[in-house]
C-alpha cells in the first residue's frame, strides 16, 4: 500500500492497461475458483518458484498521543514454495488431513482490485472475503482479509510472486486457518 | 467431594466422567477453587521492557493489567476502573505513566494509586487511599516468566513449580540473557475444554496418527523415519510432578547432539547450565509439557518444507477458559536472546508453519478437541467414561537423571494421570468447604 | 405431574399452557422422558445399501451412527470414541468397513467391537471386550423404516406403532419393491418448538388461509376451486391412535381416482395391499400425519406452476430439537421404486418446489412456527394459554373404513389434541417418578 | 429484600453491588418488579394519527401493540393471538382496521374484540368474549406522552410523574400544538445495563471528559469556551424526585435568551407556559433528564460543523432491557408542531450527528457503558463496589425555582443516587412478597 | 466449471471481448439490482422463455481413499418459467405471503464475475452473498452462494436462460429460502 | 435508482466509456483504501467542497394491499463538508475519541458497481459489506449498505459530491456507526 502514492493515484489507469487489468483479475478469479474447490495441486502452478507468502493480523494497541502510530502485527504465515506444496500435500490427502477431511465449504469473494506497476512489475491490491463452513461448526466463519500481491510474467504466463495478506482478526475466532487467502 | 463431583471422579482410579470435560457446573467451580486460587502465567518480563509497558491478560474469568511502575517493579491489577468498574484498558497492550479511564477520567498511576477524579472537590481525601486499582493477590516470577494469583494466601511460586524448575531453566534460562518473545502472541479460539488441551500436550500416542503427514514430511527432510520414530517414543521417558505438571521427554535417538540449534549456542548453554542439566538438554530434552493448571510449551525439531532442514523452536502456551466449551488460546514463540538473526528467523519460520492457528500440526490437534468436546458433552454421551488407563501399572524409572517421576514410555497415560489427579485433589479442597 | 407442569397442564383438557412450547425446563424433562425413552426414526433401509454402509442422525439430544455391518444387519452406535469421547464420524454419511477414531486410532469394526488401540502393547486385552462402541438400547424396522430408541426397555416398536402401521403400507409398501428415497435429505433449521411443527402437519384450518397463494395455483392448474376445497375439507377425516400418532385424511372428492399418479403403479397398488387399503388409498389416502414424537409425513396431490398438472409426491420429515425453542428439520423425498424415471423427475421437481425449505408451501408454515415460538416465551405472554378446542365435543364416526378413530372434519383439532394427551400422559409419568 | 440482593444494596447508601448492573437473576426480579408493575412510555400520540394506526413497542419483556382505535381512543395489547401465541403483527408499525393473525386468520378489531375465528361452525359463541385480545393492564397519557403498564393495580400516572409535570410541560407541551417527532426512531443494540444508559443522563462528570471533542467543536462555533462551561456545569442545579426521575439542569450563562431557537417560537412558549415554567426554561432548561424507569430527554444547544451555528433539539430515548446486559435503544427527535419547516430541519440535521447511533457524542457514550458491562460481570470484578459519592452530604438548593429537590452543581451523583434509592425501593418490596 | 479447461484459461479473453464482459457484468448488476428492490416482475423479464433454475447444496462425506470425490448435493429448488412465475406472484402480492410481508431486507454482493464462451453461448461464473435480513429475526442471514449463468441472445438482447446456484451450506441455518439467487 | 430506466438499461454501456467506469471504480476502490486505513483527512480530499453525504435505513412496515409501498425509512446521518471534518477530527485525534481509540479493524467491501450518465453527471451505485471489528466485541460486525454517488470533474480530478447511503438494517445491531460507508 506503501507504493499507492499521490502521484500515482492521479495517473494510475496510465500505467496498467485495461487488458493488464482484466489479466490480473481473471488471475485472481480464477485462483479463487480453484482454491474454492480444493483443486490445490493446480492453484501451485499458478505460483513462481520464488513465491513467498505471508500472512499477519494487526493487534489493538492504545494510542495516547495525538498522531496515529500504525497497529503492530503479528505473523500467522510465513511460506514458500516449500512449506506450501507440504501443505498442499497434507491437505488434498484425505488420510494426512484430520482438519480437512470432510473438505470445508469455501468461498472466496473477491473485490476491491486495484491494479499498478511497481519497479516494471505488476503489483494487485484486492480484498477477499473467504466464508468457510469447517464440518461440525454450527456457523460458517468469515476471514476478512486484504492482500497485496506481486506478479512475475514466466515463459509468457502471469504467475504470483509475493503475497502478503492481512487477516483482520486479533483474536481468530475459528480454531485454526487451514486454507490459502 | 459433593455427589456429583463424587460420581464424575470416583469411579477408578484412570476412569473419569465426561462432565468434568464439559459441565458449566464443574467449570464454575473450577473457577472458584483453580483459577481463582492458584498461580496463573501472565507475561514474560521481555513483554514489559520500560517503565509503563503494560499488558492486560486473562486471569481465570477477569481481566488483569500487567504493567512495570515508574520504580520498575512489576504489578498486576484488575482491568477495572474503582469508580463505575469501566474496562480500564481497552487494548491488548500499551505504555503509560498514568492509565486515565475514559468514562469519568480517574487517574491512576503507574502503581495502582488514585491520583485524582477530576472533579476533587467533591470527594473526601480520606477516600483516595481506599480507592486505588484494586491488586491482584500475589505476583512473582521464575527466570523471567511471570505469574500471578488472584489468592493472597497462595503458596510461594517456588513451591507451585516445585521440582519442575530444574526443567524450566533447560527452556529458558539456558543462555546467561534467556529468551525473548518473537513478536507479539497469536491470539485465538477453539471449541473445547481447556484441560482437553493441555493434556494434549502431554499425549503422545495421538502425536503419531493424528500427525502422520507433517511427520512424513520431517522425515524426508532428513528426521527420524516413521518406524524408528515410534520406537523412539515408545522408550522415551514421562515424568510427573505432584504439583500435575507433566513433560514429554524426547531421546534424542541416533540424532547428533544439538541437531537443529545455533551452533553458537552450545558453548553458552554448557556454560550457563548444571552439567545433570546440560547433559539432560543434550540427550532428552523436554520437547513437550503442561504446567498445571494452563500453561503447555513445545521446543520440538521440526520443518515443514521437505526441503528446508529440521530447526528447534520454542512455542509458549495459555489455554484460557471461556466456560467450560471454549478456550481463548495465547500462543508466544520465544528464542535465546543470543541466538542469530538469521537462526531465529528460520526458527520462527518453522514454528508458525507448523505450530499456531496457521500451523500444519496444530490445525489437526485442535479439529480433535473441538470433536470431542461436540460429542461429551450430549445427554447420553456424558454418561459413558472416559479413560486414561494405557500403561496402568507400570512402574517408575528408577534413578533417573533428572527430578519428578520418570516412567519409561511415552506411549501411556501417567502424564496426564498426573494432572487429573492434581486436579481431582483441588476440587476435593472445594467439596470439603462446601 | 409436578407443581410446574401441573399449572401448565391441567387448565382444561383443551387448553394447555404456553410454557410447555417454549420452557428450557419442560424441554429438558422432555429428552429424558420422550427421546430417550421411546422410538426415533433413524433412516430408511434404503439409505444404508451395503455392508458398512452408515448415516450419522440425531437422537434426541445425542448423535447415532446407524451401519449396516459385514453380516447385513442393521445396527446404531453412539456416534462416540470409546477412549476419550471423539466425535467419531463427522460427516453425515459414508461407507467403511471400520470406524476408526480421527485421534489416537482406536478401532471398531462395523459391529461395533474394539479392533485396535493402536498401542495394544500397553492395554490389558481384558479390557476390550468392554470398550467397544455403545450402542443404542433397541433398533428395529417397519417395511423399511427404521427406528431406534436409547431405551432397552422401550416397548416392541410393532406396539409403538399400532394401528398406523395398516396406514403405513398405504404410504412406504404399497408395491412389490416399496419406496426409495430421492437423494440425500435437505436439512435446515427453524426457531421453533418441535411440537408446533408435528402439530402443523395435523391442521387443516391453517392450509386453506395460509397456503391461499398456491391453492390458487393448483385450482389453475386443474385442481379444485377454493371454495370447493374448503368444503371438502370440512367433511374429510382425520384419525388419531392412542400412541400420540395422527392423520389428515382428504377424500378424493370429484378428482378421477388415481389422478396425479404414475399409472403403471396403481395395478401395483391393487396387488401389493389389501382390498380395505386399496380403496381407502383411493378414496381417502392418509395425506398428511404425524408420527409419535416427532416424525411427518405428506402425501398431496399439487403443483406450484399453472402449466403443468398436479402430481403426488411423498415427503417424510424429522424435527428434531434442538433445546426448546429451535429445530432442526431433515426432510426426504421418496418414490415407489417401480415408478417410471419421468414420473419420479416430474414428482421430484414439484415437491421440491412446494415442500422444503424453498418450497413455496413451507415457506410460510415456518415463518408462522417462528412467529409463535417469539411470542409465547415472553414473560407475560406465556402466561395465556394456547386453544385446541375446535370441534370440542364432536363424535368420532361409527363404523369408520380404517383403523384408529376418525372424526368427520379436519378443520378440528382433535388430532392435534390426542397427540398432546400423548405427550401429557408421558410426561406424567416423568412426574410419578421425580 | 433477600440475601443475595441485601449484600448487594447494603454496603453503604452510595455505594452499590457490580451485580445489580449485571446479574440476570436481579434482572428477573426487575422484569417482575418493575418492568411488570409500573408506567412503561409506549408512544406519542402524534404517531398514531388516524383510527387503525399502530406501532408495536416493547413493554419489558413483552411486545404491546398500541393502536388508536376507530372510536378514536389508544390502546394497548399484548402483541400474541389468543389462539395458539402467533405474533399478531410483524412489523414496526402499520395502520389497518382488523388486525388478522396470518397462521389461521382469527380475527380482531380495533377494539381487541374477536370477530372471527374464520370457521366459527366449529367454535362455540360462548367463547367469543373471552378469546379477545389480551388488553395491556392499564393505558394513560400526559400531554401526548402515552404510558402503558402491565400492571392494573399500578398507581395512576399523574402520580408517576409527579411534579416532574412541571418539567415535563416545558419539554412537550410548551406551544398550543405542543411537539411532534420527526420521522420513525432510529433502534439499535448496546450490550449494556438499562440503569448505566438512564443513570449516564443524569450524570455530567462524564460529559465535560468524554465529549471534549465535540464541545471544542461548540465552542469554536460560537458555544461556551471549556473552562467557562466547566465553571458554569459547576453551578448548575440537579433535580431529583421521589419517583426516581432526575434533571440535569443548565444555566444559560452568557448566552443571549432563547439563543438555537427559532425566534417565531418564542412568544408561543410564553403565551403556553405560565410565567415560573417560562422563566425556568429561559434560564435554567431542563436540558437532559432520565424518567424512572427506562425514559430519558435531552434537548441540548449543539452544533457539530464548527461552521454552523448551535441549534437546539428534543431528543427521546427508551432503554430497553434484552437480559441483564443488552438493551435495544428506540430514539426520537421531536419539533414543536409551530417551528419553521427550516428551523426544524436544521434542528434534525445537528440532532442526528450529535446523538443517535450515527452521533459523536452518543458514539463515544455507548463505547463506555459496553466497556462497564464488559468488565463488571467478571467474578472477581463483581466483588468490588460502585460509587455514586460525589458531592455526598452537600444540601439541597432552598427555595429553588421549580418542583423537585434541586442540588447546587452537576458535577455530583444526587439525581443518580435518588434513580438508583428508587430502584432499591421497588426490589425491596419484591422482597417482602418472597 | 468443468468448461474452464487449461486451455480456456490462457486464451480466455481473446474469446470474450470487454465490450461482452461488460455486458454481462452489467446485466449481473442489474438483476441484483431488481432482486434486491422486491421488482421481481421485472426481473422475469431478463429469463429466456426455456429458462432452467436449480439450486442446490452439498453435503459433507468422509473421504477414505487417497483421491477426493466430488461433493454429492442435494436439490434445493429446480424451476421453469411457470413455477418461477408462481413463486413471482406469491412473493409481490402482500396478502399472499407470510414469509415475505414485511418484505425482507436483501442485499446481494456479486463477485468473482468470469465470463467464456462456450459452444457459441455466453458462459458466466460469478459468487454471490444475499445478506438477507427477515423481520423478527435478530441478525441477517449470509448465503454464500456459486452460480455459473448460461446466457441467450433474444431479438438482440441477453437474456438469462439457465442458472445452476450451489447453496454453501448442507444446514441450511434459516427457516426458508424464499429469494432467488 | 430512480434514474435506472427500462430505456437507460438497454443503452447503458452506451452512455459511459470504459474508461469512464473504470475511473469510477478505481476511484471507489482507491476511498475504500482510505477509509480502511483511517486515512481520513485524505478522504476528506476526495469530496466536492459541495458534499451531501446521507444515511439512512428502512424499517419494516406490514402492507395491507395489493401494491407494495415504498418502505420509509429513518435519518441516520445527515452530513455537509463541515460536519464531515468535525467527524474526521474527532476521529483521527486519539484523545478525542473513545469509540476508535484504539482504532477499529475495518474492510470495505465494494462490489456491484454501476455507472451511469444523468444530467452529464456520472452517478454510480455500488453495494458495501464494511467488516468492522471494534475493540471488546466479540465478533466483527458486518454493515451492508447500498450506495448512489453522484461525481462532479473539480481541476479535472473526478469528487464525490453526494452520496445517498442506505443501512439494511432497522434495528442496528451494534452500539454506534463511527465509520463512513
Ligand atoms: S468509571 Fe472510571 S472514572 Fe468513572
Ligand atoms: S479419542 Fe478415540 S482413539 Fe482416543
Ligand atoms: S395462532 Fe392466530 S389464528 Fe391461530
Ligand atoms: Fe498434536
Ligand atoms: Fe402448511
Ligand atoms: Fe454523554
Amino acid at each position: 500500500m506503501a507504493t499507492v502514492t499521490e502521484e500515482a493515484r492521479s495517473t494510475w489507469h496510465d500505467h496498467v492497461s485495461d487488458a493488464e487489468y482484466r489479466m490480473v483479475m481473471e488471475f485472481l478469479f480464477r485462483e479463487a475458483m480453484l482454491l474454492d474447490a480444493g483443486r490445490l495441486v493446480e492453484w501451485l502452478e499458478l505460483l513462481a518458484p520464488q513465491i513467498r507468502y505471508t500472512l499477519e493480523t494487526p493487534r489493538f494497541e492504545m494510542v495516547q498521543a495525538t498522531m496515529r502510530q500504525g497497529e503492530p502485527s503479528v505473523c500467522l504465515m510465513n511460506e514458500d514454495m516449500g512449506s506450501l506444496e507440504a501443505r498442499v500435500k497434507q491437505l488434498t490427502t484425505p488420510s494426512l488431513t484430520l482438519a480437512e477431511n470432510p473438505r470445508s465449504i469455501s468461498r472466496r469473494f473477491v473485490t476491491n482490485i486495484l491494479v499498478e506497476r511497481h519497479e516494471g512489475q505488476l503489483l494487485a491490491h484486492s480484498n477477499v472475503l473467504l466464508h468457510r463452513l469447517r464440518v461440525g461448526q454450527g456457523a460458517p466463519h468469515g476471514f476478512s482479509t486484504q492482500r497485496t500481491d506481486r506478479f512475475a510474467m514466466i515463459d509468457g504466463r502471469l504467475k504470483l510472486a509475493q503475497r502478503q495478506a492481512r487477516l483482520d482478526e486479533p483474536m481468530i475466532n475459528t480454531h485454526s486457518i487451514s486454507a490459502m487467502f | 467431594m459433593n455427589a456429583m463431583f463424587g460420581q464424575e471422579l470416583r469411579n477408578d482410579e484412570t476412569t473419569f466422567s465426561r462432565s468434568i470435560f464439559s459441565s458449566e457446573g464443574v467449570h464454575a467451580a473450577e473457577i472458584e477453587t483453580i483459577f481463582n486460587s492458584t498461580w496463573l502465567y501472565v507475561a514474560h518480563a521481555a513483554e514489559l521492557p520500560d517503565p509503563g509497558s503494560y499488558v492486560v491478560r486473562p486471569m481465570g474469568g477477569d481481566e488483569a493489567i500487567i504493567i512495570r511502575g515508574k520504580d520498575g517493579v512489576i504489578r498486576g491489577f484488575l482491568n477495572s476502573c474503582r469508580h463505575r468498574g469501566m474496562q480500564l484498558c481497552r487494548a491488548d497492550a500499551g505504555r503509560s505513566s498514568r492509565l486515565v479511564c475514559p468514562y469519568h477520567a480517574w487517574t491512576f498511576d503507574s502503581e495502582g494509586k488514585l491520583v485524582t477524579t477530576s472533579y476533587d472537590q467533591h470527594y473526601d481525601k480520606a477516600w483516595f487511599d481506599e480507592l486505588g486499582l484494586t491488586p491482584v493477590g500475589r505476583i512473582d516470577s521464575y527466570k523471567g516468566l511471570i505469574f500471578a494469583s488472584w489468592n493472597d494466601q497462595v503458596c510461594p511460586l517456588d513451591e507451585h513449580l516445585g521440582d519442575l524448575r530444574w526443567y524450566l531453566d533447560i527452556l529458558f534460562a539456558r543462555t546467561p540473557c534467556g529468551v525473548t518473545p518473537l513478536g507479539p502472541p497469536q491470539r485465538w479460539v477453539v471449541d473445547t475444554n481447556w484441560k482437553i488441551a493441555g493434556l494434549n500436550f502431554l499425549d503422545s500416542q495421538h502425536a503419531l496418527r493424528t500427525h502422520a503427514g507433517p511427520l512424513d514430511a520431517v522425515y524426508k527432510a532428513g528426521g527420524p523415519p516413521p518406524q524408528e520414530l515410534a520406537k523412539l517414543v515408545d522408550r522415551s521417558p514421562q515424568i510427573t510432578f505432584p504439583q500435575g505438571h507433566g513433560i514429554v521427554s524426547a531421546l534424542r535417538g541416533d540424532a547428533p547432539p544439538f541437531a537443529g540449534w545455533d551452533e553458537a549456542l552450545v558453548p553458552l548453554f554448557e556454560q550457563t547450565l548444571s552439567p545433570a542439566q546440560f547433559a539432560h538438554f543434550r540427550d532428552c530434552p523436554p520437547q513437550v509439557g503442561t504446567i498445571f493448571p494452563n500453561l503447555s510449551w513445545a521446543e520440538p525439531l521440526l520443518t515443514v518444507s521437505t526441503r528446508t532442514p529440521p530447526i528447534h523452536f520454542l512455542l509458549l502456551r495459555l489455554w484460557q477458559p471461556r466456560g467450560a466449551n471454549q478456550i481463548e488460546v495465547t500462543s508466544w514463540y520465544f528464542a535465546d536472546k543470543e541466538a542469530s538473526e538469521e537462526w531465529r528467523h528460520a526458527s520462527h519460520l518453522v514454528a508458525a508453519q507448523s505450530f499456531g492457528v496457521g500451523g500444519v500440526f496444530d490445525e489437526d490437534d485442535m479439529e480433535a478437541w473441538a470433536g470431542i468436546s461436540r460429542s461429551i458433552r450430549n445427554p447420553i454421551s456424558r454418561r459413558v467414561p472416559v479413560h486414561f488407563n494405557a500403561g496402568r501399572g507400570m512402574a517408575p524409572i528408577e534413578n533417573f537423571s533428572g527430578p519428578g517421576t520418570a516412567y519409561p514410555s511415552l506411549l501411556i497415560d501417567r502424564a496426564q494421570l498426573g494432572f487429573l489427579t492434581r486436579w481431582r485433589e483441588l476440587m476435593g479442597k472445594a467439596e470439603e468447604v462446601a
